[in-house]
């Protein structure tokens, strides 16, 4: 609390944002938006990758500062100037990406959390009244153990239960559920839904689901590329009527439909172990065929062990045990081996995983073939002009927004990245193609691309692996579905046949 | 024995009491970094704190008169250092290592420059406290004739280990080294503790230095440290970012640094040139033993440039 | 996609901005001069305050440095004759940075360079000249080159940070180096100065015609040429660039790292070890502890300051050559102590890595 | 019209040890009238040092250079005399050969002389008989040195020892303060060294209560009370008469060495715990060294291996090339040479 401030009155409170325009340099993230979230309401906050959700509760929270506009808490304005403001107002913020350290106990991250950290903790004292916070809590977390030896879902839990702890009466979760199952996250809502109803709370959330929005918000605002494109009251409103204003009038790629007949097993994973980066196991006997001309889909809450094993096929990671074999070859993710097996990757994070961020796009869209004719003269010598070339062909056919081929590809936008990747991999014939999380963070014109151009590579005989966190991308691409869990496939049916309930049971480890 | 020598003990007791002479300097750098690196920042100038410390604070002590005003100074100057480096590393883009690499010429020359006056003249040394009353062996009660500034690194190194867990500087610090984003989620400016984990370090690296010219070997002179400063920069790495480890890590080398000239002394004379490199070997086999490529650094700040 | 046009803050990102003018369109290759020029200039602003402090009259200083270093052809000779080293141990830095190592021991690989140079010397001593100085220079850069590999390999193999290891090295080479020269290599004539036997006369490689500059500056430039081949032109330098860039990429699409890291770590450690070759070659005649003059380390701030680029290194230790040579100059004239050059390093260095926060925000160069 | 002289140091001139005692008697001839000195400090024994020269002789207009290190003889100033046939080149280090350049020369002390006499000083003063030495590198003029104080010490006790540690450079505080700690510890109550700065040795030795015998410069200020007396450079006395050399029809001599007799070294005035006896012989042999000069090394001479390295009869005279290879240690002294 700020000293000399008058307390906003106890219990929840609403506030509203008014004419927020909030600019990048020249992009514009917010053009004049206006946001009113009523005390003791529930409201959903929608819009595309991109749209500026997450820039405009950073401006409320005071994290960004709005290039215009102003908040208002309860008929005043505020100026709020950083996060430690808006906390002394009662305001909290679970993030979109986690604020957990990973090397600190849930215990410390808890008291660290709070804007009175005392100058010497003692340790005994706040452990018990932890544990009698935590005893009226609906959900429990394990105190002592450190943030990054528990799951995704607890530390989203974690996440939340902090904000709680710190008597938050106007809390902002930025897609909190994106990576519980659907079970935990009807837990998680149903309880934040009965506090707000108990008029203890205020709550924002920002979310890609519309089935929690009809479930549990009681007002929507949509914004679409940082305009707003609609509000109103959930019980007023369609998913459909919800998503034509986030869309608007863009047209999407048609995936083409599913033809073909699986052929013979192109790549198999017999018995793969490996570890993560702190020395644990993560991916734990793992076995797996994929046929030619067959989809596998990998579910699974992020956490489990999928990353590790994306990264042991692309060759990041080495595994402790266990062989892959392509086409009947042991595989050992050389280059020479990815050649023969026209190998394609498509990871996740593509400026994290698979670009070079200061080389420019023309480098990156030639790193499978820099080293072969026309890109390499007698094998080494580099041809400058077919890099440009070839690159010219490739941002016109994949439609790679950049303002040339000697742009540094870390100046595009992420989809553009991602489509300057999906042009290196998939710009040659593929026999063999693994994505991980191909769509994440991408929004629905681009996601239809990536989508129809892997149904594509399936129609024509390549063996695909998918691994994502997002099931119905798995439901509407994956020929099978396997579910991982704690680094096993612990499931597995086909995609036509997969009972959803069944699935998010095994996501969950029940 | 007879004669007052007290033969082939001379070793072990060497190693002895050059772990209490020789460790301070080491101790005090490590400790310094090993809060700077637990804040997410790597100072390798420390190097040069540490000889900016040894020759201010033998100036100070010279023109004051007070040995202890030179330790302030000393701290002081590093303290400033530390400010200099916190501050362009602030800067976007800049690269850490190669500025500690800068400051450590930087911190080196300007203590040479300064220091030209200081060589000769005789400044007042820190007083020793003596141990060794309960003994009439001299050697172990030279052994013992223990500095100040020492028994204060022995207890700085718990205390700062129960203070990165108990206290609110302790955990902030940590935070900015294993997660900038919650620092600042959390509304804490990340730059800021930073400047401030660094300025301590140069702190401490600068008393490191004052040890040195005022207590052992105890006097200013170029030579002065050997690349002390630098070796404590790796010490801390493979102490694990941990302040009791870096405490028996520089007992450890101290040991090391006595040990070349000790053996010669009982009659083991080939390859002095090998024993004096010994905490350099030392160094390297600790550090070939305990990494390992398919894991990251255990206790490794998440944020830090030379493990990421 | 078809509203992106009609989308005002995308085409305006996309969009080429309307006729940008000469510096617009040059702007990131005038940001390369610019930027560390001024860094340089700023730096000899301080440091003339700073002498001026101890009571020097900062004009007589720069004119003093200028003329120590440029004014003159002696001082030419004088300034890249200093140079010459430094272009070999930068780029012995400069390379592995291109893969991402923060190298610091040059110093070492020069050591075991001159050593393994002067051995093959005396292993060969009754071959031609020419023969001689070929395996003395195959020798130098194989040593040198297994000495930085060593910290590669611990770096790729056992994870072993190579900034600590390499510096480490340093210290071990130069034990080694000193117990040798005191020991089982020592000419037993070289008495208070224990060196290795003489490599002899007629095997020395002498200095450029016309000039007093050894050949060193010839291999030098060769290498930083070479170097800068390699690294821009070649599939290998295309590769390492990668891998230097972003490991994870580099996995993905295959190459292999770490032989890419061990090579590269060879090829600079080989550069560190011809600089000690032509060390013993070209002035020493034979292997002694002088030889550890520190070259390894100014070779570092060489490299920083070119931004690790092959070529640069070529000017920029032409400028650390010139500021060392102007170094004597300083003490003679203004009587200022040694430790000022080191001052004024550390001054440069501070202020051109200041510098790199300046890059793309220099107001008139951006396009719009 | 004046006469510029470079000084060239290999380390910091204000080391208060080795380049110090140079650079004082720089500071000396500045005063002298007509006279120019220019100086340049830590001057690597690389080609640096050649260009070094060269700027004092083509920028400064130098006509007489000082290399004050050992190792900037061979090849650098030989290089440069060569190349600059009219400037005369006086190293020190007394290494010049018949086949080296005629401006050039090179010119030493017979420091042992002064190290005798500490040793004599020594052997009185110590009460275990065992002396300490702390020295850089094992090289004839360390050695030679080492030789000669415990030669001086057995005159004064046939019983005494000296202890000897390398410390593997010419700088190295810490190493040189553990070796000091390490010899006393191991009994010795007396030390001297070998290293550039003798300042560390003294300080430490003093302060666990062992008395000092100095190097290079006098030492007395930092431990009136441990010190006993030291050897001395006394480059003062010496570069004056250079420079009337040079004026007269001779010029210098290239091969110029000398010890107490020819005031190139001195021994530092006794300090107060030398007793009357070994002022007495001190003061004697002192007066034969000046007088007729004095043979420190003669048969029969044991190493410390039992080994004969002087036969009896030979007088080796301070002069004697022989003992510019000086590769042993005599008898009484602990330690070895490698
Ligand atoms: N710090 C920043 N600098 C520059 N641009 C930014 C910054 N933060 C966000 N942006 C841009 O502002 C736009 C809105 O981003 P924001 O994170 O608010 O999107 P979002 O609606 O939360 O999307 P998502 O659903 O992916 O979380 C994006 O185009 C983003 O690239
Ligand atoms: N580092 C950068 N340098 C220059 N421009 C950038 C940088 N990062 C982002 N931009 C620009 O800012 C805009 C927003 O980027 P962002 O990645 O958030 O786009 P987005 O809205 O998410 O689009 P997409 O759907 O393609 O991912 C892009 O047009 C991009 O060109
Ligand atoms: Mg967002
Ligand atoms: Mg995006």
């Amino acid at each position: 609390m700020i000293i000399g401030e008058i307390p906003p009155p106890a219990g929840a409170f609403g506030i509203d944002a008014i004419a927020m325009t909030m600019r990048f340099g020249d992009f514009v993230a917010l053009d004049n938006v206006e946001l009113k979230v009523k005390s003791g309401t529930l409201h959903a906050l929608l819009g595309e990758n991109g749209a500026g959700k997450s820039t405009l509760v950073k401006c409320i929270m005071g994290y960004y500062h709005a290039t215009e506009g102003q908040i208002m808490i309860g008929e005043r304005e505020h100026a709020i100037a950083n996060p430690k403001n808006a906390h002394a107002l009662g305001l909290g913020m679970v993030y979109q990406h986690f604020t957990l350290v990973p090397a600190m106990t849930v215990a410390e991250n808890l008291v660290l959390a709070r804007d009175d950290v005392p100058a010497v903790v003692d340790w005994a004292k706040e452990k018990k009244e932890l544990e009698a916070f935590l005893s009226r809590m609906p959900f429990k977390v394990p105190l002592n153990a450190r943030v990054s030896d528990i799951s995704a879902g607890e530390r989203q839990k974690c996440e939340i239960l902090k904000q709680l702890y710190l008597k938050r009466r106007f809390l902002i979760l930025d897609e909190p559920t994106s990576v519980l199952t659907p079970g935990e996250a009807d837990e998680v809502l149903g309880m934040l839904r009965d506090m707000v109803k108990g008029g203890e709370l205020t709550i924002l959330m920002i979310t890609h689901k519309f089935r929690e929005v009809m479930a549990f918000a009681d007002e929507v605002t949509i914004l679409r590329r940082g305009k707003l494109a609609g509000k109103g009251l959930v019980k007023e409103l369609t998913p459909d009527a919800m998503a034509r204003a986030m869309i608007g009038a863009e047209q999407l790629t048609i995936q083409p439909p599913r033809s073909g007949e699986a052929g013979g097993v192109r790549l198999e994973l017999d018995k793969i172990c490996a570890l993560d980066d702190a020395g644990a196991v993560a991916v734990n006997d793992v076995s797996l065929s994929v046929r030619g001309g067959e989809i596998v889909g990998i579910a699974g809450v992020s956490g489990n062990g999928q990353r590790q094993l994306v990264e042991v096929l692309a060759g990041q990671r080495e595994a402790e045990s266990g062989e892959i074999r392509v086409a009947g070859d042991a595989y050992h993710a050389s280059r020479e081996e990815m050649r023969r097996h026209k190998m394609s990757l498509l990871p996740e994070e593509p400026l994290k995983n698979a670009c070079v961020g200061g080389m420019s796009v023309a480098d990156n869209v030639a790193f499978r073939e820099f080293d072969r004719a026309p890109f390499a003269k007698g094998g080494w010598w580099l041809n400058r002009a077919a890099f440009r070339s070839d690159a010219e062909r490739k941002i016109d056919l994949y439609k790679i927004k950049t303002r040339g081929p000697d742009m540094p590809i870390s100046a595009l936008s992420g989809g553009n990245v991602q489509r300057a990747v999906l042009a290196r991999e998939l710009g040659g014939d593929v026999e063999v193609l693994i994505a991980a999380n191909p769509c994440f963070g991408l929004d629905f014109a681009a996601v239809a691309q990536i989508h129809a151009e892997i149904m594509a590579a399936r129609n024509r005989g390549a063996a695909v692996l998918l691994v994502s966190e997002d099931l119905d991308e798995l439901l509407e691409l994956s020929d099978r579905l396997v579910v991982m869990f704690h680094g096993q496939f612990v499931y597995e049916a086909r995609a036509s046949e997969a009972d959803l309930t069944e699935v998010g049971r095994h996501m969950a480890g029940h | 024995m007879a004669d007052g020598s007290i033969g082939l003990w001379t070793v072990p007791l060497a190693v002895f009491g050059g772990a209490i002479r020789v460790s301070t300097p080491f101790l005090f750098v490590s400790l310094g970094e090993c809060i700077t690196e637990r804040s997410g920042r790597i100072n390798l100038g420390l190097e040069g704190t540490l000889v900016m410390g040894a020759m201010s604070a033998y100036g100070i002590s010279y023109v004051s008169g007070s040995p202890w005003l030179g330790v302030l100074a000393a701290g002081v100057t590093g303290a400033l250092l530390g400010a200099l480096h916190a501050g362009i590393c602030s800067l976007p883009r800049v690269n850490d290592i190669a500025v500690g690499i800068a400051l450590m010429l930087f911190g080196t020359g300007l203590a040479f420059y300064l220091g030209k006056p200081l060589i000769e003249p005789t400044a007042p040394r820190l007083p020793a406290i003596d141990f060794g009353w309960w003994t009439d062996i001299p050697q172990l009660r030279s052994a013992l004739r223990i500095n100040v500034l020492f028994l204060l690194g022995l207890v700085l190194a718990p205390v700062l280990y129960w203070a990165f867990r108990t206290t609110r500087w302790g955990l902030l610090i940590r935070t900015a080294g294993e997660s900038s984003d919650a620092a600042r989620a959390m509304g804490y400016s990340v730059l800021g503790i930073r400047l401030r984990a660094t300025m301590v370090g140069g702190f401490l690296a600068g008393i490191g230095g004052s040890f040195l010219s005022l207590f052992y070997p105890g006097s200013w002179n170029e030579g002065l440290s050997s690349g002390q400063g630098i070796t404590a920069v790796a010490l801390v790495i493979f102490a694990r970012w941990d302040p009791m480890l870096c405490l028996w890590a520089s007992l450890a080398f101290g040991g090391a640094a006595a040990l070349g000239p000790a053996l010669q002394s009982v009659g083991v004379t080939s390859g002095y040139h090998l024993f004096n490199a010994a905490p350099y070997i030392l160094t390297l086999a600790i550090m070939i033993i305990t990494c390992s490529p398919k894991r990251t650094l255990t206790g490794a700040p998440a944020e830090l440039s030379i493990t990421k | 996609m078809t509203s992106e046009v009609a989308d005002p803050a995308e085409a305006a990102v996309v969009a080429p901005s309307a006729d940008p003018g000469f510096l617009q369109r040059h702007g990131t290759s005038i940001e390369y001069i610019l930027i560390p020029g001024a860094a340089l200039a700023a730096a000899l602003v301080v440091f003339g305050i700073f002498v001026a402090l101890f009571g020097k009259n900062p004009i007589d200083l720069y004119f003093y440095m200028y003329q120590g270093a440029f004014g003159t052809w002696f001082s030419w000779q004088n300034t890249l004759t200093r140079a010459a080293p430094l272009i070999l141990t930068a780029l012995c830095a400069a390379l592995p940075a291109q893969l991402g190592l923060v190298i610091i021991g040059g110093e070492g690989a020069l050591l075991i360079g001159a050593l393994s140079a002067t051995s093959m010397a005396l292993a060969v001593p009754f071959a031609p000249p020419l023969v001689v100085q070929i395996a003395m220079a195959a020798a130098g850069m194989a040593g040198g080159g297994l000495w930085i590999l060593l910290s590669g390999a611990l770096r790729q193999y056992r994870g072993v940070n190579e900034t600590i290891s390499s510096l480490l090295l340093v210290y071990i080479a130069l034990a080694i180096l000193n117990h040798l020269v005191e020991g089982v290599m020592r000419d037993p004539a070289s008495l208070n100065k224990p060196s290795t036997h003489e490599i002899g006369a007629a095997n020395m490689i002498g200095t450029i015609p016309g000039t007093d500059v050894h050949w060193g500056l010839v291999f030098g430039l060769i290498a930083a040429v070479a170097s800068y081949i390699l690294i821009y032109h070649t599939t290998f330098g295309f590769a390492a660039r990668v891998a230097g860039g972003n490991i994870r990429a580099a996995k993905i699409v295959g190459l292999s790292v770490g032989k890419l890291i061990l090579t590269v770590c060879f090829i600079a450690g080989s550069c560190a070890g011809l600089a000690g070759m032509v060390e013993v070659a070209a002035v020493q005649g034979r292997t002694n502890a002088n030889l550890a003059a520190g070259y390894g380390y100014t070779g570092i701030l060489v490299a920083f300051l070119s931004r690790q680029n092959p070529l640069a290194v070529i000017p920029v230790a032409i400028l650390l050559g010139g500021i060392n040579a102007s170094g004597g100059l300083l003490q003679r004239r203004l009587g200022l102590p040694d430790a000022s050059v080191l001052v004024l390093q550390g001054i440069i260095f501070v202020f051109v890595l200041a510098s790199d926060a300046l890059y793309g925000r220099i107001g008139f160069l951006k396009s719009k | 019209a004046d006469t510029t002289i470079g000084f060239i140091y290999v380390g910091s001139r204000d080391d208060y040890g080795y380049n110090q005692a140079h650079a004082v008697a720089a500071a000396a001839l500045k005063k002298m009238p007509g006279i120019k000195v220019i100086e340049e400090e830590k001057v690597p024994e690389t080609d640096a040092v050649e260009k070094t020269m060269e700027s004092m002789i083509n920028l400064d207009g130098a006509s007489l250079v000082f290399p004050t290190s050992f190792g900037y003889f061979s090849p650098h100033m030989v290089k440069m005399a060569n190349k600059y046939p009219k400037v005369r080149f006086e190293h020190c280090g007394g290494l010049w050969t018949d086949k080296d350049p005629k401006n050039a020369g090179s010119y030493f002390g017979y420091i042992d002389e002064a190290q005798y006499i500490s040793g004599i000083v020594a052997g009185y003063t110590s009460k275990s008989g065992k002396l300490g030495f702390v020295a850089a590198k094992p090289i004839p003029q360390v050695l030679r040195n080492i030789n000669a104080f415990t030669l001086g010490a057995k005159l004064a006790n046939p019983k005494a020892t000296t202890q000897v540690i390398f410390t593997g450079d010419w700088s190295m505080p810490v190493k040189e303060a553990e070796a000091t700690n390490s010899l006393i510890d191991q009994g010795v109550d007396v030390l001297t060294c070998h290293v550039d700065g003798p300042k560390t040795m003294a300080e430490n030795a003093a302060r666990r209560g062992a008395m000092v015998c100095g190097y290079h410069v006098n030492l007395s200020p930092l431990a009136p009370e441990a010190y006993l007396t030291g050897a001395e450079w006394n480059w003062e006395a010496l570069y004056p008469k250079f420079l009337k050399m040079m004026a007269s029809a001779d010029g210098i001599p290239n091969f110029y060495r000398g010890g107490l007799q020819e005031e190139i070294v001195k021994v530092s005035p006794y300090g107060p715990k030398v007793s009357e006896q070994a002022r007495k012989h001190a003061d004697e042999v002192k007066a034969t060294f000046l007088a007729k000069g004095l043979s420190i090394f003669k048969g029969p001479l044991l190493d410390n291996k039992g080994k004969t390295v002087i036969t009896a009869g030979t007088e080796r005279g301070q002069k004697d090339p022989e003992l510019e290879k000086m590769d042993y240690l005599v008898e009484g002294v602990i330690g070895a040479t490698s």
